[in-house]
């Protein structure tokens, strides 16, 4: 345990950058999707990439090195300064069921687009315009 | 106390699970309780109002924990007034939509009501929150039932703006929280209150990327433009029961999510023009797209949105009396499209197409429908002596007010606009020539009471707004007033 | 009493002498004509013969009630205008009601005759007789403007509306209006041409063409009754010019009768004159047609008109 | 209860009332109007002196109700048309559905004119200003039943350009001179031109519309001969008055509070606007060939005159335009009830169709003869009066010289359409299809004798209507107005004795009209319309001798260049190119739901990058 501490130590600066790097990388390649990809599923897959960029970001940012997980236990009263901010761990959770329950949405709607227009492209769906 | 406002939300929460136990015993239990549910809202709403009137503010902190770290839940003047509102609105689409749905199979009816029931407690609950991330759940459990009620008629329409809807919603959500991100960094809370306090110390460029994070996000859900391409799909293609809870609950709902993280988290200069302008661009590009609209609804749609710009251009004014005309607009606008989209249902159902010109002397047919789409036209234009008038008088003398001339002109060349389309339709109600028979279906006498108390408040308020009025004035007030907001919530300890 | 008396008797002398010079102008005109065309010509006292025989008819013909009344608006608006024009200048028998009415009042009063006699020639059923009158009336609007135009001008320029008034002003300054103002007697004279309806403004009764125009249906007792009343109309006309242009007539030191024949004589010869413009320029013109006719009273008659409305304010001073 | 409010509320609710009658008995509601009506001026002229007042609070606003001699005078208009028209309508409107509508909406116009001119604060004046225009507008829809699109929407749009032009102005007068009272308004000095110019302007702009001055008067055509004709009446003779009501108001008080050169170039233009107005209503009233149509073109011209007359600001011109509004709503009122009783009667206005009417309704007809010679401006009949007041006036009063004879142009073509509706209706071969009309119904005849009467007695004795007149000058701010009771004066004192011509006229009248019936009285045989010279021979059944088409062509050729201004095409291109500019804009909405996503990121892109420009 102290020994992976250690190593992480070395290379905090690498792995913040690279936790950053991933979330706003995933939050581009979600844009990237929705905006560019016409195929309904894929939009949808967009949807959830941003989303969990988001989410990556949001726990990045509450994360202290070295923190311990913010539980108050019996003999640790004094943990709280060490800890890692659990606020953004609980929003991410409600966001990760919420954005379960958008995708889920989505993928249902895409469904029944596709039985009705049998094609999953999103430029043919626009008889609702003006 | 014996009511709090958590009631709010308990009880929609508590019937959306009960509900599919409760069907089991009494079939028409799908569509009865959410009417008690909604109907306890309003007298939630008003014994809070009452309790507030004597005692101010209440905050009420859930499962314990203190205001600033604790979810709180807020009601002033300003947000007991909007949750008094919609609480009642909701209740009153209720009963329109009560046996609305009876062609529909039970189990479809238990789906509609319990997304409706959500819709309206969720939006209540992005009223009464004071805790940022709070209404963003708020705002999705609106935003997941809004999709899904968007798309409840499962034909190909209702997918399509149902889709559209769902991913600008993706959107709005996304950025939500990217602005919650950055709030939360600079401030280390998502308490309003406290956001507001402590806004102050933020760095300018923070401040601004978030804002404009929150501006867009919120935007969204206020259907302002650019970012209200969903709204004419989803208020067209949504059942009109849901159509109408749209305009006079969902959209008041996102409007209230705008002005409280603009007036009171962020003090930052030039979003007040920002409003106005984005404000008349979407009052403008709203009703110029509503003129040539061939199907109801989307006109309708188009209209909600250019009215609810008007309400953006109330508040980015920004002084006492136009945020005074600003809620009393949003009242109305309620009201009044909440009418229109009952009464343009019923037109739908008998002529079977939603096209403006199968409308033609449907007046025939449907004589007390059509008086009311007509009051309800009047009065949306805000001709007097209807209630639509004040508020549009109001929003005008506080502009007058600022000396902003070319906004009042514009305001009234782009009323003009509205009026042509408007009374177009009336017009084809009354006196085009009828072509061909429609289908008779008399409006049920639920729909019948809760279209006569919507228009009856429409003209009682037009003859006599000073009913209302002191309400409106002290939640401007209330709204207006920052500091009291933030010292009243950091200091109750309940 | 003895006074309203005194007048109505000086209205008959009027009336009388209206009638018989218009009777004896409208002669006077068809003898010069012929002779300018080289015609022995119908004697002078022609045009009381032709009366005499309309009126003496036995059977007349009516087509409804408005070609009853045709005949007595005619009159009535001859009447009137008559009782309101001052034929001679301070002469007790032809006052009249000189001072009651002014220009503005004559101008539609001169107008009224004509609408009477176009709803009786529209009741007639006759489709050339509404045919004159659509010329006639379209015409109107060509010559009114010019004659309008002329008026204001002298209204402005001596700022009054009455008729006597502007005679006392010619006595008084011993200057015809004529030479005061010299274009809006221009402009009367060229409107005066389409008002009198000769050629070549002659359209609207267009003997050959429409039979007659809006008197085709007339006959009898009612064409005499119109016939008095277009004398009386003539001499209207020229007195009016007389007393707005050429300093009228009757302002002469002389008392009593005396006076006034020489009045009258100064009026019929100034009269005879201006009427010679008229008749002369019909001898030598041909036919305009309607539109023609009000395109030519729209030009340079309606250039005159506002040239004197300028020269008047110039007179007055409101250039100053 | 203030009495004021119990008019108000008489009307209310006999709107209501005839509203619901209509579904137990369709026959009734005509009387029930007609009822209510007459309760409410019988009300109005024993319980209400002039130089009432009510105050109350409404909306935090302080309103106040009450009469001045000025709102007295149209009072009298408003109320006199109203009841006569109700009366009229009753038999006119046997037959037609929507009885219930049509009359509720009528009441409800009644009370919004009245609350117009009871009004003397900004507020109620815009609000009832409003209940006054959609209710009319639901009667000028109540006939088209293809054009509302068009037609009704169009008078709608032009009432509400002004009506806001004046909500613009009131909300401006409230900020700058805090007050919403009409009389605080004008003593502080709110109309004058040093100030704030775009108050007076607006508020003038928003009154002429009403008043259908060029070139906002393409409305007013349509909206007058689409309407049932007992709606017009009052519509022309009535509701366009409360155009006049604020012009002569609002520039009254300019005249009199403003440094005359900055006032003369608005004097200038709004006389020529009315000039236009005039001249434009008169020329295309006469080639026309419904009569409907005809008066209502009619109208705007008549209405261009008295705004002629106000522009002139002189005590002789607004007293010109004053009387011209009384005389106007007489004559114009008899003759579109004419209108009505011949469309009634006959079954249609249009003058290609039906001629020849003299002998079937000879009542009708004397009132149009009537009416027709007011309306063309001839003594001895009251119209003569309001023309010789306006040309003394703007002669003698006024500079505008050239405007003189634009008038004069305009009143002296009036004479061909005044011509072309008593030949078109009542003149002219009388035809088969037209043998079995009848005459009017005597509840239609009493009106249209009644407005008749007043033409011929004002003209006779217009100081019957000068006294009222001249009150309601003294009311706006003119000191000193004279007046006799039967002769005109004009600034240079030249007058015109019309008790003494009315009396000539007579005189002559009866003893020609004497004459000429006992000369040859047995010999005189009264024949019809065939039996005429064309060249000798007896015209045949079937040979067309109607003469209604192209009626003034030659005039119309004559006049070609002024007919190619058009002003209804030059609103209706504006309007289809405005909406199809719209329609560019509207596919900025391309429904595809990528597209809109696109939106969200762009908006969000050019906010972040502008962020400095827009949030400093």
């Amino acid at each position: 345990m102290m020994e992976f501490q250690a190593l992480f130590e070395q290379y905090r600066d690498l792995i913040t950058i690279a936790v950053y790097g991933t979330a706003i990388a995933l939050i581009v390649i979600g844009l990237y999707a929705v905006l560019m990809k016409k195929h309904l599923v894929k939009i949808v897959i967009g949807l959830s990439i941003m989303d969990a960029g988001i989410h990556l970001l949001f726990v990045a940012i509450g994360y202290i090195s070295g923190g311990t997980a913010p539980i108050f236990s019996p003999g640790n009263e004094n943990a709280g300064a060490r800890m890692v901010d659990p606020v953004p761990q609980a929003l991410v959770l409600t966001a990760i069921v919420i954005g379960f329950a958008v995708t889920a949405l989505a993928l249902s709607l895409v469904i029944r687009l596709y039985k009705h227009h049998h094609t999953a492209n999103i430029d043919q769906l626009n008889s609702l315009k003006w | 106390m014996v009511i709090t406002p958590v009631h709010y939300i308990v009880a929609p929460l508590i019937a959306a699970f009960a509900i599919p136990l409760l069907i089991k015993i009494h079939k028409d239990a799908a569509r009865i309780v959410p009417g008690i549910v909604l109907f306890y809202n309003v007298i939630v709403s008003l014994f809070l109002m009452n309790h507030i009137a004597e005692h101010g503010m209440i905050s009420e902190t859930l499962a314990g924990w203190q205001a600033p770290w604790g979810i709180n839940l807020v009601v002033t003047p300003f947000t007991g007034f909007l949750a008094t509102m919609v609480s009642i609105l909701g209740f009153i689409i209720w009963l329109y939509g009560y046996r609305f749905k009876r062609t529909l199979k039970g189990g479809e009816v238990k789906y509609y009501e319990i997304l409706q029931m959500m819709m309206i407690a969720g939006s209540i609950g992005i009223i009464i929150t004071g805790d940022i991330f709070n209404m963003f759940v708020f705002i999705e459990i609106v935003g997941i039932s809004a999709f899904s009620l968007t798309a409840f008629y499962r034909s190909r329409d209702g997918a399509e703006a149902g889709f559209k809807y769902l991913l600008i919603g993706g959107f709005a959500s996304a950025f939500l929280l990217l602005g919650i991100l950055i709030i939360y960094t600079q401030t280390g809370t998502l308490n309003m209150a406290q956001i507001a306090e402590r806004m102050p110390d933020v760095p300018q460029q923070m401040k601004i990327v978030a804002l404009i994070f929150f501006l867009v996000a919120l935007g969204i859900e206020a259907e302002m433009f650019p970012l209200n391409g969903w709204a004419p799909d989803a208020y067209s293609q949504a059942p009109s029961p849901t159509s109408a809870t749209f305009a006079a609950v969902v959209s008041v709902a996102g409007v209230y999510a705008l002005i409280r993280v603009v007036f009171t988290m962020f003090d930052v200069e030039g979003v007040n023009n920002y409003l106005m302008v984005m404000g008349f661009v979407t009052m403008l590009i709203a009703e110029i797209a509503a003129i040539s609209q061939k199907d109801l609804k989307r006109m309708l749609a188009y209209s909600s949105v250019g009215q609810v710009g008007l309400v953006l251009i109330a508040f980015g004014i920004g002084s006492n009396l136009a945020v005074f005309g600003a809620l009393f607009l949003m009242l109305n606008h309620g009201v009044i499209k909440s009418l229109l989209f009952m009464a343009g249902s019923y037109f739908i159902y008998n002529t079977d197409d939603k096209k403006i010109k199968s409308l033609n002397g449907i007046y025939k047919k449907l004589p007390i429908v059509s008086f009311f789409f007509a009051l309800g036209a009047l009065a949306i234009i805000g001709f007097p002596p209807f209630s639509g008038f004040w508020s549009k008088f109001y929003i005008l003398i506080s502009a007058a007010d600022e000396k902003y001339v070319f906004l009042i002109i514009g305001i009234l060349l782009v009323t003009i606009i509205e009026l042509t389309y408007y009374l177009r339709v009336v017009g084809r109600i009354y006196f085009a020539k009828q072509e061909g028979e429609p289908a008779s279906h008399k409006p049920s006498i639920n729909a019948l009471v809760a279209m006569s108390s919507l228009a009856l408040f429409i003209i009682v308020i037009g003859v006599y707004p000073d009913l209302i009025m002191p309400h409106i004035q002290s939640a401007a007030d209330a709204l207006l007033d920052k500091s009291n907001y933030i010292q009243q919530i950091l200091s109750i300890k309940n | 009493m003895e006074g309203i008396l005194f007048k109505i008797f000086g209205a008959f002398i009027t009336a009388l002498l209206a009638f018989t010079v218009g009777m004896l102008f409208g002669g006077l005109r068809r003898k010069v004509i012929a002779r300018a065309q080289n015609r022995v010509g119908p004697p002078v006292y022609q045009n009381f013969l032709d009366l005499l025989k309309l009126q003496s008819k036995t059977t007349n013909i009516a087509h409804g009630f408005m070609g009853h009344m045709a005949p007595v608006w005619i009159i009535i608006a001859a009447m009137t205008t008559l009782m309101f024009i001052p034929v001679l200048q301070g002469d007790l028998w032809f006052e009249n009601l000189t001072m009651k009415g002014d220009l503005i009042f004559l101008l539609y009063m001169m107008v009224f005759g004509n609408l009477g006699m176009a709803l009786g020639a529209g009741q007639s059923g006759n489709p050339n007789s509404v045919l004159g009158v659509s010329r006639g009336l379209s015409q109107l609007v060509g010559f009114e403007i010019p004659y309008f135009l002329a008026i204001t001008a002298l209204m402005l320029q001596f700022q009054t509306t009455t008729i006597a008034e502007f005679l006392n002003i010619q006595a008084e300054t011993g200057v015809w209006i004529v030479l005061q103002n010299p274009f809006a007697f221009i402009a009367a004279v060229l409107a005066s041409l389409g008002m009198f309806m000769y050629a070549p403004f002659n359209i609207v009764g267009a003997p050959a063409e429409l039979a007659s125009g809006p008197r085709a249906e007339f006959g009898g007792k009612y064409l005499g009754t119109m016939m008095t009343g277009g004398a009386v109309f003539a001499f209207i006309k020229l007195v009016l010019m007389v007393d707005l242009f050429l300093g009228g007539a009757g302002n002469n030191n002389l008392e009593g009768i005396a006076g006034t024949a020489v009045g009258l004589l100064e009026l019929l010869l100034k009269t005879f004159l201006f009427y010679m413009i008229p008749v002369f320029v019909a001898i030598v013109s041909p036919r305009y047609r309607t539109e023609q006719a009000i395109r030519f009273f729209w030009k340079w008659p309606t250039f005159f008109g506002i040239l004197a409305i300028v020269w008047a304010l110039y007179k007055n001073g409101t250039f100053n | 209860m203030e009495i004021i409010a119990i008019i108000l509320l008489i009307l209310l609710v006999g709107s209501m009332l005839t509203f619901l009658i209509d579904s137990f008995s369709s026959k009734l509601t005509g009387i029930t109007a007609f009822l209510f009506s007459l309760a409410a001026s019988v009300v109005f002229f024993t319980q209400i002196p002039s130089g009432y007042q009510f105050k109350f609070q409404l909306a935090g606003l302080d309103l106040q109700w009450g009469l001045t001699d000025y709102s007295y005078y149209f009072a009298y208009i408003i109320f006199g048309m109203s009841v006569l028209a109700l009366l009229y309508s009753i038999k006119y409107m046997e037959g037609k559905g929507r009885l219930g509508y049509f009359y509720g909406s009528f009441l409800l116009t009644i009370l919004g004119m009245f609350g117009v001119v009871i009004s003397q604060d900004f507020v109620s004046l815009f609000i009832f200003w409003e209940i006054m225009t959609w209710a009319s507008f639901l009667l000028v829809i109540y006939n088209a039943y293809y054009k509302v699109k068009t037609k009704g929407v169009k008078y709608m749009i032009f009432s509400a350009i002004g009506a806001y032009a004046m909500l613009t102005a009131i909300v401006f007068i409230r900020v700058h001179y805090d007050t919403l009272l009409i009389s605080e308004a004008i003593a502080k000095g709110a109309f004058n031109f040093e100030q704030y110019i775009y108050i007076p302007i607006f508020l003038l702009l928003g009154f002429s519309i009403k008043a259908a001055v060029m070139p906002f008067h393409v409305w007013a055509p349509s909206a007058y001969s689409k309407s049932p004709m007992s709606f017009t009446t009052i519509f022309s003779g009535a509701m366009s008055k409360m155009g006049v009501f604020g012009i002569g108001l609002v520039f009254t008080s300019i005249y009199l509070g403003t440094n005359p050169e900055n006032f003369y170039w608005v004097r200038t233009i709004l006389g020529w606007l009315g000039g236009i107005t005039a001249v434009m209503g008169t020329i295309y009233a006469l080639i026309q060939t419904d009569a409907k149509k005809l008066l209502a073109y009619s109208s705007v011209a008549q209405l261009g005159y008295i705004v002629v007359g106000l522009s002139t600001g002189t005590k002789l011109g607004i007293m010109a335009a004053l009387y011209l509004t009384v005389i106007h709503a007489v004559f114009k009122g008899a003759l579109f009830m004419v209108a009505g009783a011949v469309e009634k009667q006959a079954g249609t206005t249009d003058m290609t169709k039906i001629s020849g009417l003299i002998r079937r309704m000879p009542w009708t007809f004397l009132v149009a003869l009537v009416s027709i010679i007011a309306l063309a401006g001839m003594p001895p009949v009251g119209g003569f009066v309001g023309k010789w007041l306006l040309y003394e006036a703007l002669i003698t009063e006024s500079n505008n010289y050239i405007l003189v004879v634009v008038v004069f142009f305009s009143s002296t073509a009036a004479f061909l359409y005044s011509y072309r509706f008593l030949y078109g209706l009542f003149l002219g071969q009388e035809e088969k299809d037209t043998k079995d009309v009848k005459e009017a119904p005597i509840t239609m005849l009493i009106p249209m004798l009644i407005l008749m009467i007043i033409a011929i007695v004002s003209g006779a004795v217009p100081g019957l209507i000068f006294e009222p007149a001249a009150k309601a000058m003294e009311a706006i701010g003119f000191q000193d107005v004279t007046w006799q009771m039967s002769s005109l004066t004009n600034l240079w004192g030249d007058t015109t004795n019309l008790g003494l011509i009315s009396m000539l006229i007579g005189a002559v009248f009866v003893i020609v009209f004497v004459f000429i019936t006992l000369k040859g009285y047995k010999n005189t045989k009264d024949v019809g319309t065939k039996d005429i010279s064309t060249s000798g021979e007896i015209p045949k059944e079937w040979e067309n001798l109607s003469f209604q088409q192209d009626f003034f062509q030659p005039f119309q050729r004559a006049a070609a260049p002024l007919y190619s201004m058009n002003m209804n095409k030059i609103w209706k291109n504006l309007g289809e190119n405005l909406e199809a500019f719209f329609g560019f804009f509207r596919k900025l909405y391309t429904g595809n739901g990528q597209t809109y996503a696109l939106y969200v990121v762009i908006f969000l892109v050019v906010l972040l990058l502008f962020k400095d420009v827009i949030f400093s």
